[in-house]
């Protein structure tokens, strides 16, 4: 039977130890465990902070969607997706997708599909906060997304 | 009908949300965004760049020829940069 | 010019927190951080522990030869090894690969590879100690381990 | 020449290292293989199955037609199942 997948939208942070734990601590039938991070960066030294905008209700739902095909797809022990939402700074988090499984191949599958699905499905918008202020541009969606999620198809 | 708007289409309506009678002519989303694009000009200016707005119907994502049917809440925005 | 690899063989556990904060703390440059965690699993219960031979010495030089074969190839902000010998029971780390990189395909990408070379190339062995007592078997490797390595040629 | 055993290839030839003056004829490390495989049984056992057996010339891995040279140090030892 597939795992139910847990999806959090949240502003704060995330403890990417205490989530990893939280799919190994106690068992015997992890045998991988892939984790991926999203920071904000900004190699310019132009960008103030991040600002996300998020759809409340229809995140949480999408993500949930896309955890469920990707426990669906891949024999997994368990699976974490984290989105944060609101200000972001440089060098700190924005997403965090966690994939346990029996076996490594699983595991770096189901979170390389589920960071190219959220990238082009998840309802978040990034909006740049300008080092100099100022109001600032809203990120356009990059095509290579768009390449990245037809992988999976 | 219930009508949220994101990100720059948000900015560009001047509102995060609002409810509208919709004419019983009106059957799919493509139809519902020309009815609001004679809105007023900020409605127009929100919807100019047609191709580049997406579209969920009660929190799912569908296409501009879905049929509005008995959805309760429409949400316009541009394409995601969440990840 | 590419980053230094951090690789280090132990008996000791690693900390994912640690380990992964070393490569992203105070910095504005990583987008992307992909941890790759094996663990001892024992699924049919009966396993009491793994003991993991290695080669000393070269151990360390053929991780640090894949690790530079990495930031050679895929453009990393980033990389660490931890290889743990010695005995390990169900349900603890054996390894650890993490990747940083401002973008997430080259992260995914160099944890993959690391790991699919490691299995192939790390001169360490694995023994089972069954949970019922007596001398264990040495744990044979896969061809399938071969296939994913040859992926990357 | 410095000779290190690993894994079962260690258990079967009964020590994990020892160091053995090579008569002049043997070039490279499947004469060496030949060689060891005449000492005694514990090394014929060792090497019976001789295509399991990985080599590593000073810490490198290497096919069984490399040359010695003035390598210091052979490995022998199984398939590797690290990770």
């Amino acid at each position: 039977m597939p795992v139910t997948p847990l999806v959090r939208v949240q502003s704060e942070d995330f403890d990417l130890q205490a989530e990893s734990l939280r799919l190994t601590q106690g068992r015997r039938d992890v045998g991988a465990l892939v984790t991926f991070t999203g920071l904000c960066r900004d190699e310019a030294g132009t960008l103030a902070a991040l600002e996300l905008e998020h759809y409340p209700g229809m995140a949480e739902a999408e993500l949930t969607r896309l955890a469920e095909e990707a426990v669906a797809r891949w024999p997994l022990t368990g699976l974490t997706v984290i989105h944060r939402f609101g200000k972001i700074v440089p060098g700190h988090n924005i997403v965090l997708v966690i994939a346990a499984s029996s076996h490594r191949r699983a595991a770096f599958e189901a979170a390389d599909f589920l960071m190219d699905y959220l990238k082009t499905r998840a309802p978040f918008w990034k909006k740049e906060h300008p080092a100099e202020g100022g109001s600032g541009a809203w990120v356009e969606a990059k095509t290579a997304d768009d390449k990245d999620a037809a992988r999976w198809t | 009908m219930n009508i949220r708007y994101f990100a720059w289409v948000r900015e560009r309506v001047g509102v995060e949300e609002e409810t509208i009678e919709l004419p019983a002519s009106i059957a799919t989303v493509a139809d519902l965004i020309t009815h609001l694009k004679t809105l007023d000009d900020n409605h127009a200016a929100a919807f100019e760049e047609e191709d580049a707005i997406r579209v969920a119907l009660d929190q799912m994502h569908v296409e501009t020829d879905a049929a509005l049917g008995d959805a309760r809440e429409v949400a316009f925005f541009p394409p995601m940069t969440g990840g």
